[in-house]
């Protein structure tokens, strides 16, 4: 659910690349707790909450993530889980947008600012990390086999981020 | 370029000295001349466990100004450049001092005004310095970008026209030149292990070749200070982490001045002979390794670029690092310490080449007459206790 | 002379070429220095002697042969493939530089479970074996064609063709040429420079282990005139011969303290030369009948002296014979290339036979195989060789730096013992080929000089080729060099004209001028709208970091210096942060948004150190406070509405207003989810509406929708400056340095007396509780037109001004003011709350400004405005 | 570029990671009952061995978690701690 209002960080944008667009306004919850009723993805995960998407981001730290306009009713479905239990629910998703690069490049298109080993026995499908791409922090996750990643970015970052992209991604195009 | 013949005998060491100087840099060798030639102590040894003048001071990038911010830093750095501007004469050697002004970018609006507040307090220190407009900055040094439309443009520059560069081994060689003669040993290849104490006092140290009596021990051994004060028992605020500086093949003069950026961690000079001289920012790690990351050169090769466009066909030679003793403040400390017979010269951090005269000339003050020189009585180990910090943090963030 | 068949030349693609202006031919395959040979043409002359030189060896270790090809200096003719058009000049050891380089150089990161480098016959089989066992590979080798020195012996082409077929069927093995692994870092950390058309590529590959097949570089023979046109390397002349079908003379003197160079004297032989080995060895080789038996001549226990001829060599002197001949091949044995294995950490060893550093320990998992580990041919040492007449000031040791034996003796009679020493005083092995050929030479020379056992040790450092300083910088140019961080309403910043300012990384609106307006003018605009209308700033840089957690009342309280716990639900209180040192480290504005749940408002330039520092003391300190933080910098857009008519313009879009000043409200604005919040940073009535930052670009053009009839303002960051130091609120990092307590600012009601806080025990050291330290006061320049610049210096009145002048203190902030009708500025002034109503000077260059000391809150001092 | 083991996200680059400084460093309970000297230590001065180092790292631009490691200021190893 969206509303003619809303502007996303990289709206009018043009990606010169194919394989790279955005991906505007997901819902993302921040949850941050010691022990919750539910099981939630190990380290570098990604695992799924009622039709949710959980990112592990830390030790006590997991983004869930759904479409957007969802985020109200995350946040009502951690409360509810958490009950008396003390944890952290924070919507965040104006936080972030995200950007997805997909198909044959997009390995080599992101291991030119990614420090992280993407070859397909490390980092597969449901595999997701905070890490550095180029100069932003950026939450990576891969979705399929394609392969596509997800990069979430800070808004502020996001028009950086987009120039590097297509800056990255010249030779292939 | 002729140099004398003799430069300095290889002594056999004796069992004791008035005063034992521990580190044979720049810092050390300044300290025994000025130990000899103003307070007639020449009974004198440098002990240094490589070759003299093998660790900071090879390794530095040979700037030299003195238009340090706070009234105290001002004044011991000024007094350096008084001393760099006769030091050929006195010690009869040319150290290839070359006062081609140092200029300080500013790229913020807080560099401006960080930047006009020294230019003003360096006058009224006695220490000369201007603040250019990017124009000016232009005329005084033409490869300069200063277009308006890149990241992070020149807004104005602080320039110390005395500032320049001096040849680093020159400048050793000079004063250990000119120590040797007044009779001071330098001893290379003696690592000290240890101090020999009497009661609570330090009365000499351990080294590989033996005990040494010393009427005096003076530490100037800049990064590994922490380890042989702790040897005496001391704890210093002190921290030791890799600098990098890089150097260029030889190039036809292309860069007339020093140009430092603190903001985009840059600061350059042409050497005499052409090659083009890089420093890098401090690596955040402790480390003894005199090596640090990659990823600190390329930072600041990028900056470099950005600031001097012509430089991007000049090749990288060699890379490395030097260890360098960082203070809380980012001032020295120099003085005497709670260890009786004990004095300890280190915290220079960056600062360390362009201070080499005066940190050696009122290191000796304060060994011969047991108490701090007016210049390094505010750089005592007791302001970490009273607070009387001489905080160099704010206006040299990466300074040099 | 170009040899009419053989070698890996396409003969087919003739190529033409000039240097210094002359035109010539080569064929693709050839360098530069191949075909250079090939039409006998001279390298520069050298650095200081102006002597003939010529081309050396065949690859990076080149002394001589430096050329600038069209704007790129400095390069080894022997490392720059031939390509048609090349425009090449002769150097003599310094470049010039002109043009900004304008290739495309970019990075990229790489893993793998075994990095070899080198592509000679050692790397390739090390390579095979590993891809077999299906690891990820990666080869680099830096020629632009895989074989390392089998490319200089024919009789392994076969071999090498099925090698490198068998590399390329293997899916994780990947091969990189032109690729020269360069450094060697901590946790097998390796960068790779890779030559690209039009730039390059830097390599970071992150390697399980190195196996380094560098091979070894030869060493010359120092004897008297050792630098003349024609005497080169044995293996080099063997390289041109077989892989370029060059032959550098035909009538050759082959010198050599090794078995190595028969092989050269053999092929040149072949190539239909004449050629005499001397052999410095007493004892003859097992290899002198092959020579004999293929027509050359062999002498045993004999080596050069010296040598004749202008410019290129014609006669070498053989002890008191003298021998004809247009070329010298010299070999004094060879050098592994330890470089990486050093830079690694890896120890070296001096091996006798080799007469060699080795290498010995790995500190890292790498392996030295091949050449590389000192898998050479035995030699007879030979470190100098003098001269008849005893001179010693033409056997060159550094031929691009023109140092001699004579140089080096000078440095040991200066009383240097220590190579380093001696490298410094003559300035061996710093030039371009960073002493390649010159470094293990020198170590001999020194040795023998002082009567030393062994020559050594020594050391390797980063890069091992000359690295052009573009590929380092890579794409982090121009807007690339560093993030832009921009709000949801930069588009609109931009698009109404406002000049920028960079705080930290953003980029934020520094004022908003109208055609033919100047700075000023427009601020003293932008300030009166505030003070008397309806101005409007965007805020959304701030950083805001949500504390959620039954314990979050206290930790706040232990991390400001003011209390935080008892503040009421649905309010904001003002509060300030030390360091541990107790000088002001950050500010900001904190809304209790639940009994649990906190926001916390930061300066921009430190939102992430706040947010770091938070996290710092919770995890480590007090990891039994349940609080929990997360940034929500960005979630929202932050839109400050200031003066007295903002609530007209706030009330037109929310469905409630906060009902105090210090107040909020979670409601809606132009129908949006909002939090409207009573705060002030300027004195005025004002609201700060905040919005998802999706929302916030349409939000900010309802404000000025609903603000037009009311002449509503945009302003930026330089009136925010000036309305917030009209009364005399300071800016952390402007008014503050890092030594300044909230004390010295005059703060005292915001240190809690009751509280421990961090930084609090500091405030009571002897020095930081002066009472005459630095401390924040106004100033009223005695003519009201006069502006103070900010970093002024402040000395009292009846100052000399003869240097070292003592000071008082500066300007911190200063303004032209509006509402004041008139400058005004903040100081931070030694003792300056005694000094309320002095007068203090400010020395400029040119002048000195007078100003009387006050109060630094100039404007509404009862606070009678902020409600409007 | 030193490869850092993060407890949580497991190996990573240098750059992600912030420096702390020498850990095991307690903040004193009671401030207040320190003398000068006593916070002045507190405050500045830390250890600074050549050789092993328990020092602190935070993973910045990971999980930003703040962790102990053990490294060797000489060589830069860490050592593997259970």
């Amino acid at each position: 659910m969206t509303d003619d209002l809303m502007r996303s960080p990289l709206a009018g944008v043009t990606f010169t690349a194919p394989f790279v667009r955005e991906l505007p306004f997901l819902a993302m919850v921040n949850l941050r707790v010691g022990t919750f009723p539910h099981p939630l993805p190990g380290p570098n995960r990604v695992g799924t909450l009622d039709g949710r998407d959980v990112l592990w981001l830390g030790p006590d730290e997991w983004l869930v993530v759904g479409p957007p306009g969802d985020a109200p009713a995350i946040e009502t479905l951690l409360h509810q889980a958490l009950g008396d239990t003390h944890g952290s629910v924070v919507d965040v998703s104006a936080n972030r947008t995200t950007l997805a690069v997909s198909g044959p490049h997009a390995r080599d298109t992101l291991a030119k600012g990614c420090p992280l080993d993407l070859h397909p026995s490390v980092f597969g499908p449901g595999h997701c990390a905070q890490t550095l791409l180029a100069r932003a922090q950026v939450v990576l996750r891969q979705v399929d086999a394609d392969p596509t990643y997800h990069v979430l970015v800070r808004g502020s970052f996001a028009p950086y981020l987009a120039e590097w992209l297509a800056d990255a991604t010249r030779e292939f195009w | 370029m002729t140099h004398p013949d003799r430069l300095w005998r290889n002594p056999c060491l004796k069992w004791s000295y008035d005063v034992v100087i521990v580190g044979g840099g720049g810092h050390g060798l300044a300290t025994a001349y000025y130990l000899a030639r103003e307070h007639g102590i020449t009974n004198v040894a440098v002990l240094e466990k490589g070759w003299l003048a093998g660790g900071n001071m090879a390794r530095n990038t040979t700037i030299i100004r003195s238009n340090y911010l706070m009234d105290e830093s001002a004044a011991i750095y000024e007094h350096a450049m008084k001393l760099w501007e006769g030091l050929s004469d006195e010690l009869d050697y040319d150290i290839l001092f070359s006062q081609r002004g140092v200029l300080n970018l500013a790229h913020t609006l807080g560099d401006v005004r960080e930047g006009v507040r020294r230019v003003n307090a360096n006058r009224l220190n006695g220490v000369d310095a201007e603040w250019l407009t990017p124009d000016q900055v232009k005329e005084f040094c033409p490869i300069v970008d200063i277009s308006p439309d890149v990241r992070y443009p020149v807004l104005g520059a602080t320039l110390q026209p005395r500032g320049g560069i001096a040849k680093h081994d020159h400048v050793a060689w000079a004063y250990a030149r000119a120590a040797d003669r007044l009779g001071v040993d330098l001893v290379q290849g003696c690592e000290v292990t240890g101090f020999v104490r009497s009661g609570g006092r330090v009365v000499g140290v351990d080294t590989n070749r033996g005990p040494i009596r010393a009427g005096a021990v003076a530490l100037a051994s800049a990064g590994h200070s922490s380890v042989l004060a702790s040897l005496a028992g001391l704890r210093l605020p002190i921290q030791s982490h890799p600098l990098q500086a890089m150097v260029s093949e030889l190039l036809e003069p292309v860069h007339p001045c020093v140009v430092m950026s603190n903001h985009v961690h840059v600061y350059v000079s042409q050497a005499h002979k052409g090659e083009l001289v890089l420093g890098a920012g401090i690596d955040p790690f402790n480390s003894y390794a005199q090596r640090g990351s990659v990823h600190v050169v390329e930072h600041q090769l990028a900056a470099a670029l950005e600031l001097f466009p012509v430089f991007g066909h000049a090749h990288v030679l060699r890379t490395w690092a030097g260890i360098v003793d960082t203070s809380p403040d980012a001032s020295p400390i120099v003085g005497p310490t709670p260890v009786p017979g004990l004095y300890v010269n280190c915290g220079w951090g960056t600062g360390g080449f362009k201070a080499t005269p005066a940190s050696g000339w009122v290191y000796a003050h304060t060994i011969a007459h047991g108490e701090p020189h007016a210049l390094n009585r505010p750089f005592g180990l007791d302001r970490f206790t009273t607070g009387a910090l001489v905080d160099e943090h704010g206006a040299a963030a990466v300074a040099h | 002379m170009r040899l009419p068949s053989g070698g890996r030349i396409d003969r087919t693609t003739p190529l033409t070429f000039t240097v210094d202006g002359v035109t010539h031919t080569g064929y693709r395959g050839d360098t530069l220095a191949s075909a250079m040979l090939a039409n006998n043409v001279l390298a520069g002359p050298s650095i200081h002697l102006g002597r003939p030189r010529g081309i050396v060896a065949a690859g990076v270790e080149e002394p001589n042969a430096l050329v600038q090809v069209g704007p790129e200096p400095m390069l080894p003719a022997t490392t720059v493939e031939l390509t048609d058009g090349i425009e090449a000049t002769t150097l003599s050891g310094r470049g010039r530089l002109a043009t900004p380089n304008d290739g495309y150089f970019d990075k990229t990161y790489a893993h793998c479970d075994v990095l070899v480098v080198g592509g000679g016959r050692a790397g390739l089989a090390a390579a095979v074996e590993a891809g077999r066992s299906g690891a990820r590979v990666f080869l680099a080798d830096e020629q632009p064609e895989l074989g390392g020195s089998l490319l200089s012996t024919p009789d392994t082409w076969e071999w090498l063709d099925t090698v490198v077929a068998e590399l390329a069927s293997f899916p994780e093995t990947r091969v990189l040429t032109r690729a020269t692994v360069f450094g060697y870092y901590d946790h097998n950390y390796l960068s790779i420079a890779q030559r690209r058309p039009g730039g390059g590529r830097l390599w970071h590959v992150r390697a399980g282990r190195v196996v380094l097949a560098t091979g070894a570089h030869e060493r010359p023979l120092v004897f008297a005139g050792n630098d003349r046109p024609g005497v080169m390397l044995a293996g080099a002349v063997r390289t041109y011969l077989n892989r370029y079908a060059v032959r550098p003379g035909r009538r050759a003197v082959v010198c050599t303290n090794n078995d190595s160079a028969y092989a050269t004297a053999l092929d040149l032989l072949e190539s239909g030369a004449e050629v005499l080995v001397a052999d410095v060895r007493d004892e003859e080789s097992a290899l002198a009948a092959l020579v004999r038996s293929a027509g050359g001549e062999v002498r045993a226990g004999t080596t050069v002296t010296g040598t004749t001829g202008s410019p290129w060599v014609t006669s070498v002197s053989l002890g008191s014979e003298t021998a004809d001949c247009d070329l010298v091949a010299v070999s004094g044995g060879w050098n592994p290339v330890v470089h990486l294995h050093s830079q690694a950490g890896g120890t070296l060893r001096y091996d006798d036979a080799t007469a060699a550093f080795v290498p010995d320990v790995a500190r890292q998992a790498h392996v030295s195989v091949g050449s590389a580990n000192g898998e050479l041919d035995p030699v007879h040492p030979l470190w100098t060789i003098p001269a008849a007449d005893g001179s010693w000031d033409t056997h060159f040791v550094d031929q691009q730096r023109d140092a001699t034996v004579a140089d080096v003796l000078r440095a040991t009679g200066a009383g240097m013992r220590s190579a380093e020493h001696v490298k410094r005083y003559t300035t061996i092995g710093t030039a371009h080929d960073q002493g390649k050929t010159a470094g293990v030479n020198t170590l001999g020379v020194i040795a023998e000089a002082l009567g030393a056992g062994t020559p050594g040790p020594t050391t390797y450092r980063p890069p091992y080729t000359p690295v052009p300083f573009a590929l380092l910088a890579g794409r982090d140019r121009g807007a690339l060099l560093d993030p832009a961080r921009v709000t949801p309403i930069h588009a609109w910043h931009v698009a109404r004209g406002a000049e920028f300012e960079n705080v930290g990384q953003w980029r934020r609106p520094w004022y908003y001028p109208l055609p033919g307006e100047t700075m000023t003018e427009a601020v003293l605009r932008e300030c009166r709208a505030a003070r008397e209308g309806v101005g409007v700033q965007d805020a959304s840089t701030l950083g805001k970091i949500e504390l959620v957690g039954p314990d979050a009342g206290e930790f706040l309280n232990r991390m400001y210096t003011n209390a935080f716990a008892k503040l009421p639900v649905g309010t904001a209180r003002y509060g300030m942060m030390c360091t541990a040192d107790g000088m002001v480290f950050d500010d900001g504005v904190v809304l209790r948004l639940a009994e649990d749940r906190y926001l916390a408002t930061t300066t921009t330039g430190n939102a992430a150190a706040v947010l770091d520092h938070f996290e710092e003391w919770l995890q480590t300190e007090w990891p039994d406070l349940r609080v929990h933080c997360t940034s929500v910098t960005e979630q929202w857009a932050t839109i400050a509405v200031v003066g007295p008519l903002s609530g007209r313009v706030v009330g037109a879009l929310a469905a409630d207003l906060p009902p105090k000043f210090m107040a909020f409200v979670d409601t809606t604005v132009h129908g949006v989810p909002a939090r409207v919040a009573r705060i002030s940073f300027s004195g005025e009535l004002a609201y700060e509406v905040n919005v998802a930052g999706w929302h916030g670009l349409a939000v900010w053009e309802a404000v000025m929708a609903a603000g037009e009839e009311f002449g509503i303002t945009p302003y930026g960051t330089e009136t925010m400056h000036v309305l917030r130091a009209e009364k005399g609120y300071p800016i952390v990092g402007q008014d503050t340095d890092g030594t300044v307590t909230p004390l010295d600012l005059g703060m005292d009601w915001i240190v809690s007396k009751r509280k421990s806080f961090v930084g609090k025990r500091s405030l009571r050291r002897p020095d930081t509780a002066r009472p005459d330290r630095k401390q924040l006061v106004g100033l009223l320049p005695v003519d009201p037109d006069d502006l103070l610049p900010e970093g002024a210096q402040l000395v009292a009145p009846d100052t000399p001004l003869d240097p070292p002048v003592p000071m008082l203190g500066h300007v911190t902030s200063s303004y032209r003011s509006a509402a004041l009708g008139r400058t005004f500025a903040l100081a931070l002034l030694r003792s300056g709350r005694d000094r309320l109503g002095q007068v203090v000077h400010a020395p400029l260059a040119d002048r000195t400004i007078a100003a009387i000391v006050t109060e630094p809150v100039f404007y509404d001092p009862e606070g009678t405005r902020r409600d409007g | 570029m030193l490869l850092i083991r993060c407890p949580w996200c497991g190996p990573r680059n240098e750059v992600e990671f912030s420096y702390g400084g020498a850990a095991d460093v307690v903040y004193p309970p009671d401030p207040d009952a320190l003398s000068d000297a006593e916070w002045g230590e507190y405050v500045f001065v830390r250890d600074n061995p050549r050789g092993p180092f328990a020092e602190r790292w935070v993973h910045t631009a990971g999980c930003r978690r703040w962790f102990r490691a053990v490294r060797n200021t000489v060589t830069h190893e860490f050592r593997e701690e259970s």
